[in-house]
């Protein structure tokens, strides 16, 4: 196939564990087992993101999305104890329907770039994600947007609080 | 980095971000349970992060843009996460069950 | 950016004030703060005050409040100083539920103000979660969590979408700045055929947008989150996010713009589709509230009307559009909030409303005739500059708005088949002098600017 | 603050004052707030008053907003106070003013007393704005405005059913009326571009309008005037609308309302005076309606009845006034008629009131002594309008009868005659309801007293007016210099008939002694036949050619006949075999089709997140398909 054609080794494995992982992701009946192949998905787009440039990206995105965000699934899955009776198996049709969608959808995409081309160029600079660079400008132009990340997060705290709080009263639950 | 990565050419990245979007979304699309749909979109908010960082390197932004917008959607993606799994345990206890499919009191 | 930061620091005062004490107190000082707001951006608007210098460390390529989007903030403040005050406060609940309110209003208000893809959609995300959390405010209500859950995943999904469209819009601009953008597109423009890039970022992003303002397609979730969520919320969704979400929409859209005739081929689809459905779907609703819903459906493909404008002309006729809509439908909600029981959203709670409350009975009956575009309420003004200016650039999409707008008229008057039935009516409340003073105000404003247009045009 | 804000405001904040707390403070504030918001609006007028005597090109403007506008089409909402509105206002907020003094007595024991008040407020704001705007879509505003209120107000006591059909008649007549003034104002749009007064104007003065347009916009006009001013053949509402409350009647249909269509006229004299066909047909409505009218009103035996039709025979003869081109004596007339027909319909709702609610000439009599203001006050209504030597109604009609002379002498001599008969039936009204013997048996005569001050003290006032209102524009044999009001005018309507100096003094004076024959004979016949014989008017209904005056003609069954029954056949067969036959089956099937899509959208919206989630995807591919296609 000419689109492997010329590509390093390292990128195609990468590549290739990515996309089985996801893939595990959305096909294992296991919650838990889920879970962890996402951690895995995202250690190898961390993998990628040093491929890019983007160390810095690299460690973030294993501290935050591996570190903090898996486990808070991770904790939730056991918290309510979920295991794979938990979900009904859905019918044949209904999965190749969702197949030929998300297929479709790629074919599409895909077909786009085939059929116009992408001018490419290619970077010279290999300090971009250092987090020297990346620190002037999240505190220079980006500074609003950093800031105003504090209401999003100060009304995602309150709001989680107070959904997932247990009330004292016990109250009735309507339908 | 290392000189033989010169032959990968963004076209690549392309395409493995947008195989990667489409599990995500086949995931959403296939699954009943709230917890791995949830797990499905954090799957395609990488992959735009991945298409990110690739432009960035690609078109050399000085100001990295691209990689800027990364953070903001890891964050983004954090809230979510927090206030989904709210809602979810909420629900859970009020109904012992994470299906989507069984919640469809409300229709025409 | 004023109004912006005293939202911001009331709703942190509410929240810590307030927290677990019962908000009638709160609610007070939340709509006061909301005028205080509204009053200082309309100020901003006139240059009566000045702010450059106490913000001068935003660069404006952040965010950028111009004459116009300054005058969308008032109104959006204003509004929603009008729905949270006609809004009874809850005995049980505590004011971090306004709290949430103000944050995801501080979202909205960003929304208007963005002038960068990366503010655009952090506006989108303050504006989105805090709803999220509102829509199953009311935790023990199974509706309320089915209603949380759906706009959660769905929302959550429609955001992975759009941010695809903005990673695409990156590769092929090369930049997040609205203003830049445009130049890039209208650079490409010269060469005939747009990148590809573009194009697929223009419809995903368009997606993830239309999907906030609940388009055809992308509207399943409306009904059945307007229907499960608290009245509160869903007349916050249904006006806030709507206006909030077009505005942004447009504006995203404006930088697009030497593409105009491209995105204007698949946009007239669906606001016909979007008109047609949401008119036809809402004459054969039960529930006043699910109505309503498709009602705020077919207004989206109304509202998609606008986009066939080119941008610098339809600023104005926005404005009174939003005035017009939020203003009816926020009086709708309140009725319905204060005639509606806990299992019945029938027609048949405004039995008898005229015998018993004269003063809501006429705001019913201009809310409704405000909706349906009937002349004389400012409903028939908004209608009619839209038709008549869309008109010149697209006959069809008009026609198919007129239609819609004669089919509305069949659920919109059916109100009116119960509202003089000689009965007496039980509500379960009474209203405030507060209130009562706000009705009144937009009562008068849906009558006086339709009656005297040129004030607002 | 502008002064003319001030003089439109003070009515319509009294109005919004009435009409939102009228039912919670005491009726004296609410009739108090009602008449001093007129009242300082006329003292505000007649403030204005000196400035306007200093400078004749003299004008207030008040330009508030816009709107409406279209490409180059402007329709704003303006203002201009001139000599001609000037002169209007203060008679409509002047005898406004005494007609609510009178409305404080005699509305006291109704329960509606504070809707009453808002509504003569809304009325005498309506009036204003038709009055004062400065252009013809503020004309219209008010016009219609001033239609409604008299609806509401005609249909005021409306538990009766016949006075609520009363008031639709009056107001389906106005409309008709309003049909044509509003061709003609879509016929000035697409002839001048604008409605503008002083620039419709202009453009006609400098003669580029063929007279044909202007002949047809013209009679288009008038026929709003028709239907406001109670000409034949639109004039049959007038009597009938006697149904509202006396001082309704005499607010409306005597001082104010039925002079919107003679303003109009005057207002539009630029035009009518290059439209010889339009004034034409003016002169012969008027003239016809002047006769018919007074021909009715000699066998009418209810008091109010008998002041209406005498209210549409003056029009008439206002009318011919303007056909012939004399707009300051129809002006003149105007004023005279607003003293002494609201003093006369005045006097009428003092007897009526005296009588405890009793129309009916045939069972008055002898009130003369019991109630000596109203006797007086109305003899001296009744001389004005007779036309005795000197008193206001003189002078007025006398200078009409000039004109009508120096025009046609066949006008001249009808009108003669409907000036006599304007006598005969005023002075059998006068004699048979306060001479001869009490006859009604159901009301003690002991029982019938005179009316309170509040209601005596408008009369006294305007019988003065009455007395004195001929000062105002004296025939130039007495004053050399032209009339008062005739100087006033001439910076407002350039072109000025000037008859009157054409004839000799000679002619004149014979004119005036036939004047003064017609007031005698009448005098004498009547005087003759219900203080000598004693008569008194018949009970039973005479045949005849009587028999046909008594009808009135016959005209409510014409108009039945021939427009209310053929519509009422056709909206029958519309109803039973269009409607239910073919229009419902069409709309009840397009509402099936309807609602069947809707069934559909309930399977789609079936409350599954999973088939929500697909069909958005759905979505996106079309979308995405349609830019790969493309």
């Amino acid at each position: 196939m000419s689109l492997f054609q010329n590509l390093p080794l390292p990128f195609l494995i990468l590549s290739f564990i990515t996309i089985l992982c996801a893939l595990y992701v959305v096909t294992s009946k296991n919650p838990i087992h889920s879970v962890l192949a996402l951690i895995l998905t995202f250690f190898s787009i961390s993998a990628h993101y040093i491929l890019l440039n983007a160390q810095f990206l690299a460690i973030v995105n294993l501290m935050v999305y591996a570190g903090a965000i898996m486990v808070l699934f991770l904790f939730v899955l056991m918290l309510l104890n979920l295991d794979k009776s938990s979900e009904p198996v859905k019918s044949n049709l209904w999965g190749i329907s969702a197949a030929i969608c998300a297929g479709l959808l790629l074919v599409i995409i895909t077909a786009s770039f085939q059929k116009a081309g992408l001018a490419v160029m290619k970077s010279s600079a290999v300090d971009i994600g250092l987090v020297k660079n990346l620190g002037r400008v999240l505190m220079t132009e980006y500074l609003v947007p950093f800031e105003l990340t504090g209401i999003l997060f100060i009304s995602a705290m309150v709001g989680a609080v107070l959904l997932a709080k247990r009330d004292n009263k016990s109250e009735e639950i309507t339908s | 980095m290392l000189g033989i990565f010169q032959n990968i050419e963004i076209s690549h990245y392309i395409y493995l971000s947008c195989v990667l979007f489409c599990i995500g979304l086949f995931g959403v699309l296939f699954r009943r349970n709230a917890i791995i749909l949830l797990m499905c979109i954090e799957l395609m908010l990488n992959s735009v992060n991945l298409l990110m960082a690739a432009f960035t390197e690609y078109m050399g932004d000085q100001n990295a843009n691209g990689q800027m917008f990364v953070f903001f959607i890891m964050v983004v993606a954090a809230a979510e996460a927090a206030v989904g799994l709210a809602i979810l345990v909420m629900v859970y206890r009020n109904t012992k069950k994470t299906d989507v499919s069984f919640l469809d009191g409300l229709k025409d | 950016m004023i109004g912006l930061s005293i939202i911001f620091f009331s709703a942190i005062i509410i929240l810590f004030t307030g927290i677990q004490k019962p908000e009638k107190k709160s609610k007070n000082l939340t709509v006061f703060s909301l005028l205080v707001a509204a009053l200082f951006s309309l100020f901003e608007n006139l240059e009566v005050i000045n702010t450059q210098t106490l913000f001068a460390w935003v660069p404006s390529s952040m965010l950028d409040f111009n004459n116009f989007r300054l005058s969308m903030v008032a109104l959006v403040l204003f509004l929603s100083a009008i729905i949270i005050g006609l809004m009874p406060s809850s005995e049980k609940k505590g004011s971090d539920l306004l709290g949430l309110t103000l944050f995801a209003l501080c979202g909205g208000i960003i929304m208007l103000g963005s002038n960068h893809l990366v503010m655009l959609f952090l506006g989108i995300e303050i504006l989105s979660i805090p709803l999220y959390v509102l829509a199953g405010s009311d935790k023990k209500n199974l509706f309320a969590n089915e209603a949380a859950i759906k706009y959660f995943l769905m929302g959550a999904f429609s955001t992975a979408i759009f941010l695809l469209g903005c990673a695409f819009i990156y590769g092929g601009t090369g930049t997040l700045i609205f203003g830049e953008m445009q130049l890039k597109v209208g650079f490409a423009a010269h060469f005939g055929e747009f990148p590809i890039l573009i194009k697929l970022g223009v419809i995903l992003m368009s997606v993830g947008m239309l999907f906030k303002i609940s388009a055809v397609p992308f509207h399943f979730w409306s009904p059945d989150v307007y229907e499960g969520s608290p009245n509160r919320v869903t007349s916050f969704m249904a006006i806030i996010v709507k206006i909030c979400g077009f505005v942004a929409f447009a504006q995203l859209m404006s930088n697009f713009e030497p593409m105009h005739s491209w995105y204007i081929k698949w946009l007239i689809p669906i606001s016909g589709i979007t008109i047609l459905l949401g008119n036809i779907a809402g004459m054969v609703q039960k529930s006043v509230k699910r109505t309503l819903a498709y009602s705020s459906i077919a207004h989206a493909g109304y509202l998609i009307l606008f986009l066939l404008i080119p941008y610098a002309e339809n600023a104005q006729i926005l404005f009174v559009y939003s005035l017009s809509y939020g203003l009816s439908t926020s009086v709708m909600f309140y009725l319905i909030d204060k005639y509606s029981t806990a299992d019945n959203f029938d027609f048949t709670i405004f039995k008898g409303i005229f015998n018993s409350n004269k003063l809501d009975a006429m705001a019913l009956i201009l809310a409704v005739l405000s909706l349906a575009g009937i002349p004389a309420t400012i409903g028939f003004t908004a209608k009619y500059v839209l038709f008549s200016k869309a008109f010149e650039y697209n006959q069809w999409a008009v026609v198919i708005g007129l239609v819609g707008s004669a089919i509305s008229i069949v659920y919109y008057f059916k109100p009116f088949k119960y509202a003089f039935v000689n009965e007496n009516l039980l509500t379960n409340r009474e209203s405030s002098l507060f209130t009562n003073i706000l009705l009144v105000l937009a009562m008068l404003s849906i009558v006086v600017f339709g009656l005297i247009p040129g004030i607002i045009l | 603050m502008n002064t003319l804000s001030i003089i439109l405001g003070l009515p319509l904040l009294g109005f919004i004052i009435n009409g939102i707390f009228g039912s919670k403070i005491p009726k004296s504030l609410s009739g108090g707030i009602g008449t001093i918001s007129v009242f300082l609006s006329f003292i505000f007028s007649i403030m204005a008053l000196p400035m306007f005597i200093e400078n004749p090109e003299y004008t207030i403007k008040l330009d508030l907003f816009t709107f409406l506008s279209f490409d180059t089409f402007n329709l704003r909402v303006a203002f201009t106070l001139d000599r001609l509105s000037l002169w209007m206002t203060l008679i409509v907020t002047g005898i406004g003013t005494l007609i609510h003094v009178y409305s404080i007595s005699y509305m006291k024991e109704d329960e509606g007393f504070y809707k009453f008040f808002a509504y003569l407020n809304f009325f005498i704001f309506n009036m204003l704005l038709l009055i004062l705007g400065s252009n013809f879509i503020m004309l219209f505003f008010g016009w219609e405005g001033v239609g409604l209120c008299s609806y509401l107000l005609i249909g005021f006591w409306y538990k009766n059913a016949e006075y609520g059909k009363a008031a639709r008649k009056a107001f389906i007549m106005n409309r008709i009326g309003d049909l044509g003034l509003l061709l003609g104002i879509f016929m000035i749009i697409q002839q001048f571009g604008t409605l503008e007064f002083t620039t419709v104007f202009e453009e006609i003065n400098k003669g580029t309008v063929s007279v044909n347009t202007l002949n047809a916009i013209g009679i288009l006009l008038f026929i709003g005037a028709m239907g406001k001013s109670a000409q034949i053949p639109l004039f049959t509402w007038l009597p009938d609308a006697m149904a509202g409350p006396t001082p309704v009647s005499a607010l409306i249909h005597a001082a104010t309302m039925v002079t919107a269509g003679i303003y109009l006229v005057i207002r539009c004299s630029a035009l009518y005076v290059l439209s010889p066909i339009a004034n034409e047909v003016i002169i012969w409505t008027g003239l016809s309606t002047a006769i018919v009218a007074a021909l009715i009103g000699l066998k009418q035996n209810d008091i109010k009845k008998v002041l209406a039709y005498s209210t549409v025979s003056q029009l008439g003869f206002m009318f011919v006034a303007l056909g012939c081109g004399a707009y300051t004596t129809a002006l003149f007339h105007v004023t005279t008629h607003a003293f002494f027909k609201a003093l006369l319909f005045l006097g009428a709702g003092s007897v009526i009131h005296g009588m405890h609610h009793e129309q009916d000439i045939r069972k008055m009599g002898g009130l003369k002594s019991k109630m000596p203001i109203t006797y007086y006050t109305f003899l001296i209504g009744t001389l004005a309008i007779t036309g005795f030597p000197f008193l206001s109604g003189f002078f007025s009609k006398d200078e009409i009868l000039t004109i009508a002379f120096n025009h046609n002498i066949v006008v001249y001599i009808l009108l003669v005659g409907s000036a006599l008969l304007t006598g005969i039936y005023m002075f059998r009204l006068l004699f048979v309801t306060f001479f001869g013997e009490y006859r009604n048996q159901h009301y003690a005569f002991d029982k019938v007293h005179e009316s309170p001050r509040l209601m005596t003290l408008p009369l006294m006032i305007l019988a003065v007016l009455s007395i004195f209102g001929g000062l105002l524009n004296l025939p130039h044999y007495l004053q050399h210099e032209g009339g008062i009001l005739q100087n006033w005018l001439k910076p407002v309507i350039g072109l000025t008939h000037s008859g009157q100096h054409e004839i000799s003094f000679n002619t004149e004076m014979i004119l005036v002694s036939i004047a003064v024959l017609v007031f005698v004979t009448a005098f004498i016949l009547t005087r003759m036949r219900y203080i000598s014989r004693k008569q008194v008017p018949q009970e039973q209904t005479p045949t005849g050619v009587l028999g046909i005056i008594s009808n009135k003609f016959y005209f409510d069954e014409i108009y039945d006949l021939i427009f209310v029954k053929p519509f009422e056949t056709m909206s029958i067969w519309l109803q039973q075999v269009f409607e239910l036959k073919i229009v419902s089956k069409i709309s009840y099937g397009i509402h099936d089709i309807l609602r069947f899509f809707g069934g559909l959208n309930k399977k789609i919206q079936n409350g599954n997140i999973e088939y929500y989630l697909m069909f958005m995807v759905i979505g996106v591919l079309i979308l995405l398909g349609f830019n790969f296609f493309n």
